[in-house]
């Protein structure tokens, strides 16, 4: 008897439940379960009445490689965390290194840091938009935003060489400078993307069917979404204004203006609106930060084989997904004694069994779909 | 509220369970007896007004026989971080879980369990997560063996050391 | 083409069987079995020719090329390429599903599809049976598709596919009232049943005109019955997989996949015949302005299916008889009065 | 009544207004391209296959045989060994296994020769069995300039070239 049957009996002895219930397996491989993840839920006819996440079909112990690589080392394996925003995991990983070696990294870097993570913001949330349509069945605003999300992807192959998995931030600021010429394609890049916003709308925002289909359910109400610890839009469309860019400012952020977009009710469309907006505010600091960055170096003087200083930290950024968060203990040799990674989509996920329960079977797609999952970011 | 004030508060109330504090980077760091862990988090959320816990994580400190939990807890009110690290023996890692008080909590035990062993009493739900149900062993610990281990490329290895052949 | 008179043929073919002596048993079933043979060939190209054309569409639409390379010209080879491998896939049969329902399905389905072909006036004279309760059987037909989907969602002993054969049934019988209200409007103009007597009684103005609540009414059921997004959520593939054909694969989902096309075109060519004046337009023969008209509706069909996004199952029930059903009513209502007035 | 028949209109029109944009783009043109027929242009910085690259006079490797390369793999996918003491030291053989490597560029940042590059367009590295990725010294001998991080452009300052057809054996390109 394999575990799942197991499991289900244990429940069925452990509640009791009748026979007019069932447990539906949706996933390992579900079209829309983002990845490998399996969701076990309890259907009363189409409305859900429990569900049990299981996941950990892409673990391959991740911190424990990282406690088995030098500092430098492990830049290329946070690519593979939530590889829709790699650079932002090397962001993070790359700051709390910085923070805890006490490395003060050059002006033009910080700069160019913001630039690409607003762009990598952008694409994250493209991604998302787009998977969301096929999740509600409108496969067109996908393919839309593949589109430019495309196009991002030049730009950062233009910058760092590849499509996906960049490794291109280093600990001290970042691998290369920009090649010549490439903030004007920025620049030409926004000004393409700008007006495709108003289309994505039409199909999305604007369409009845969308708003209906979204409109309150999946509601988390605010203190279970902080009991949850969730974070990053999922937070925010609950209500509740939170976002570290502003409130524990890393980085240059605190010299650029934009918006927290935050939700009312922490319905599924409070999310899908708050990364909605969110992309307007992203293309905004990406202006501000094309305006104003100066020349320079863009990588510290560092050693070759750096070393921390005996420590731990508890570093965070805010990734299109949430509060990213590196838990590095260091015990002075050239690898970490620890590492940590706090993954937002393993942490907003944990709420998905507070969130589904109530609403029907096309919601709880809906549901999963505006978490914003990345399986290997879940798993590590 | 600043670090230093936390860390008084805790110490002024907890005297007998610190071990060790110190402020660093502005964060409040403390390490504590395991055994008044969720007095103490408890205190920290309710009393002290920090309701949001970042990050759940186990660690293992093999040279001192001992396992240790750190919550990286900090508030969406207020600043400050607090970094709240739990020492149990390593033979027996037993602590009491912190589910009652922030939700989120739960997962990340889960993980803890499933990865270094640590047991939470009073945990409701306390299975492995990531790791299929059958699997041997804990593999964060640091003494874990797996043969599909692929060790630290710098260790024991001299410029030009052959390490294993290839054919192309 | 226009002025062949197919009954005149066969009623010739019948006489010269007589003659030989012949029971006349025979000449009806020979005449029967080429008449299917016709229909099944023209569901055959047609539904493949479609699903080439959707592939087309929604690429163009997504800014993609969709299939380039089968058959050189833009892949129009495609669907032939793509029943062939159907035709040598495995034929799966799930170990506890319920084998003679689970085989049964999809001819049903099918036979279904298949039925509604004989009272489509593609022609003066080009239709195979001219019932005078042609569009009451048309109905009667269309929802013979369920009891197969019904069929195919319990024998495959899937939850998914008992789920969307739930969904299906609950969702034939709210759209079938709409649908059967709104195409009483242009009968009660028309003063008959037969798919030719409507398409005659359309010779000044088509009935869209005077009716085009009940178009409107009309198409968004049809597009409902026909499991077509945004109200596919039978099959909705992000939420049940592939609903009530998750186990099937092979010719068996080959021919649900043709019977969906099929019944595309089922329910465009009525709409041609009731509302857009069925084979009637200047210059061409008529059997292409027949084909024209379907054809733009099948593309309507098309374009709105990758316009929007699908409908959630209590949404699709409000639509049925909180909008639907209102109007149709309505128009019903509206019509009758005027009707008895003009008389 | 009034509102019911409002929203009705309302929703009618957002789904109207869907399509018109839908139909606006059935008419442009397709942005994909048609791959083994058509080729993207590769920017520089595209990270594929390794190359050693040679001293343009001399033809020879630039490689030290100082190791820097593997220590700094993370996926440790270099293998190397040096013969020669001092100046004269080069690999006896040089070994990259391509199912293991990460395409991180770390190899190429650390080394201080200039000897490997990573920016060389060739990507299509399929093979029908695993060995069919690990590329010894032979096959990774440049055999003329290729752009690294230290020299993007050759000494002569001609550009870029767009990457070769490029098959899972042998690759070869002109200088």
């Amino acid at each position: 008897m394999t575990t799942v049957n197991l499991h289900l009996q244990q429940v069925k002895e452990q509640t009791g439940e009748s026979m007019e219930e069932m447990w539906v397996n949706m996933g390992p491989q579900h079209p829309s379960t983002h990845g490998v993840l399996r969701l076990l839920i309890k259907l009363d006819g189409e409305v859900v009445r429990e569900c049990i996440p299981y996941m950990g079909y892409m673990h391959r112990c991740h911190e424990k490689i990282g406690e088995n690589r030098a500092y430098v080392q492990i830049i290329p394996y946070t690519d593979r965390l939530d590889y829709l925003a790699s650079m932002y995991n090397n962001w993070a990983y790359c700051l709390a290194c910085e923070r805890l070696m006490g490395i003060q990294i050059p002006e033009r870097a910080e700069y160019l840091r913001v630039l690409i993570g607003e762009l990598q913001r952008i694409a994250s949330h493209l991604i998302w938009l787009g998977t969301f349509g096929l999740d509600l069945g409108n496969f067109t605003l996908f393919m839309w935003c593949f589109r430019e999300r495309e196009m991002v992807l030049d730009l950062f192959e233009a910058v760092s060489g590849q499509r996906l998995n960049y490794s291109f931030m280093r600990i001290g600021g970042l691998a290369l400078d920009v090649p010549e010429g490439w903030l004007g394609d920025v620049k030409a890049f926004l000004q393409w993307f700008k007006p495709r916003l108003p289309e994505y709308d039409r199909l999305s925002t604007d369409n009845i069917i969308w708003q209906k289909r979204i409109q309150g359910v999946g509601i988390l109400k605010p203190e279970d979404a902080v009991s949850y610890a969730c974070s990053g839009p999922v937070l925010r469309g609950s209500g509740i204004r939170w976002d570290l860019r502003k409130n524990d400012p890393y980085g240059i952020y605190d010299r650029f203006e934009f918006d927290i977009p935050v939700g009312t009710s922490g319905d599924v469309w409070d999310r899908f609106w708050v990364r909605r907006q969110e992309i307007d505010q992203s293309v905004r600091i990406v202006e501000q930060a094309l305006k104003d960055i100066p020349p320079g170096p863009v990588l510290a003087p560092v050693a070759k084989k750096l070393r921390a200083p005996v420590g731990d930290i508890y570093s965070r950024v805010e990734s299109p997904r949430g509060e990213l968060g590196d838990y590095i203990i260091a015990d002075g040799s050239e690898k970490p004694y620890r590492y940590k990674v706090r993954a937002p989509t393993f942490v907003n996920l944990s709420a998905l069994p507070v969130m589904l329960p109530g609403y029907l079977v096309a919601d709880a797609v809906a549901v999963l779909g505006s978490v914003d999952i990345v399986l290997c970011e879940v798993d590590r | 509220m600043t670090a230093e004030e936390i860390l008084q508060q805790i110490r002024a109330r907890f005297a007998s369970e610190v071990r060790t504090s110190e402020v660093r980077r502005g964060e409040a760091t403390l390490t504590v007896k395991a055994d008044q862990n969720f007095e103490i988090c408890r205190f920290i959320k309710e009393e002290l007004g920090f309701e949001y816990l970042n990050c759940l994580s186990g660690v293992d400190w093999i040279g001192e026989n001992e396992m240790e939990v750190a919550y990286a807890i900090s508030s969406l009110r207020q600043p400050g971080k607090i970094i709240l690290r739990a020492r149990v023996p390593r033979d027996e890692p037993v602590l009491r879980s912190v589910v009652p008080l922030w939700g989120t909590a739960d997962w990340h035990e889960r993980e803890a369990f499933d990865l270094f062993g640590i047991r939470f009493e009073n945990h409701p739900d306390l299975r492995r997560i990531l790791l299929p149900e059958d699997w041997i062993g804990h593999p964060l610990r640091k003494d874990y063996q797996d043969e599909r281990f692929v060790p630290y490329p710098w260790d024991d290895r001299k410029p030009g050391s052959v390490v294993r052949p290839t054919t192309a | 083409m226009p002025h062949i008179q197919s009954g005149d043929l066969v009623a010739r073919f019948y006489a010269l069987f007589e003659g030989w002596g012949i029971p006349w048993i025979v000449p009806r079933l020979i005449v029967m079995l080429v008449v299917v043979s016709i229909i099944i060939l023209f569901i055959s190209v047609v539904a493949m020719f479609l699903i080439w054309w959707e592939r087309k569409i929604s690429a163009h639409i997504q800014a993609r090329f969709g299939p380039m390379r089968v058959g050189g010209w833009h892949g129009w080879a495609q669907s032939i390429a793509d029943g062939v491998k159907l035709l040598l896939k495995e034929d799966i049969i799930p170990t506890r599903a319920d084998r003679p329902v689970f085989i049964l399905a999809p001819m049903v389905v099918f036979a279904a599809a298949l039925a509604a072909y004989v009272v489509i006036p593609f022609g003066p004279g080009l239709i195979v049976e001219d019932l005078n309760i042609g569009i009451l059987y048309v109905i009667a037909i269309s929802s013979l598709a369920v009891v197969g989907i019904i069929m195919a969602g319990w024998s495959s002993n899937n939850k998914y596919a008992a789920l969307g054969a739930l969904r299906s049934a609950a969702q034939a019988v709210s759209y079938e009232v709409p649908l059967v209200i709104s195409l009483i409007g242009p009968v009660l103009l028309a003063g008959s049943l037969s798919t030719t007597k409507i398409v005659e009684a359309q010779r000044y103005l088509w009935f869209i005109v005077l009716q085009p609540l009940a178009f409107l009414t009309y198409f968004t059921c049809a597009v409902a019955e026909t499991n077509r997004l945004p109200f596919d959520i039978p099959e909705a593939e992000s939420e049940l997989v592939a609903g009530f054909h998750v186990e099937y694969s092979g010719m068996r989902f080959a021919i649900f996949f043709l019977a969906e096309y099929a019944n595309m075109f089922t329910v465009c060519a009525i709409a041609t015949t009731v509302f857009l004046g069925g084979w009637r337009g200047p210059l061409l023969p008529p059997w292409l302005w027949f084909l024209l008209k379907t054809f733009f509706l099948l593309f309507v069909m098309m374009w709105l299916r990758w316009t929007l996004a699908r409908v959630r199952v209590d949404q699709l029930m409000d639509v049925a008889w909180k909008v639907l059903l209102p109007l149709a009513f309505a128009n019903l209502g509206i019509t009758g009065l005027l009707v008895w007035a003009f008389s | 009544m009034w509102r019911y028949l409002r929203e009705l209109w309302q929703g009618f029109w957002s789904i109207i207004l869907s399509m018109q944009i839908t139909l606006r783009y059935l008419f442009t043109r397709a942005v994909t391209v048609q791959y083994p027929e058509e080729k993207r242009q590769l920017p520089v910085r595209a990270l594929t296959r390794h190359v050693l690259t040679v001293d343009l006079d001399s033809k020879e490797l630039k490689c030290t045989a100082c190791d820097m390369c593997a220590r700094i793999c993370p996926a440790n996918c270099i293998h190397l060994e040096g013969e020669g003491k001092g100046k004269a030291r080069r690999p006896k053989w040089f070994v990259i296994d391509h199912n293991l490597c990460m395409y991180c560029n770390l190899c190429v940042e650390v080394c201080p020769f200039d000897a490997i590059s990573m920016y060389t367009g060739m990507y299509e590295l399929g093979g029908f069995s695993r060995t069919n990725l690990v590329y010894d010294m032979e096959t990774m001998h440049a055999d003329g300039f290729y752009p690294t991080i230290m020299t993007p452009r050759s000494p002569a300052g001609a550009g870029v070239k767009a990457p070769p057809p490029a098959g899972a054996g042998k690759q070869t390109r002109k200088a």
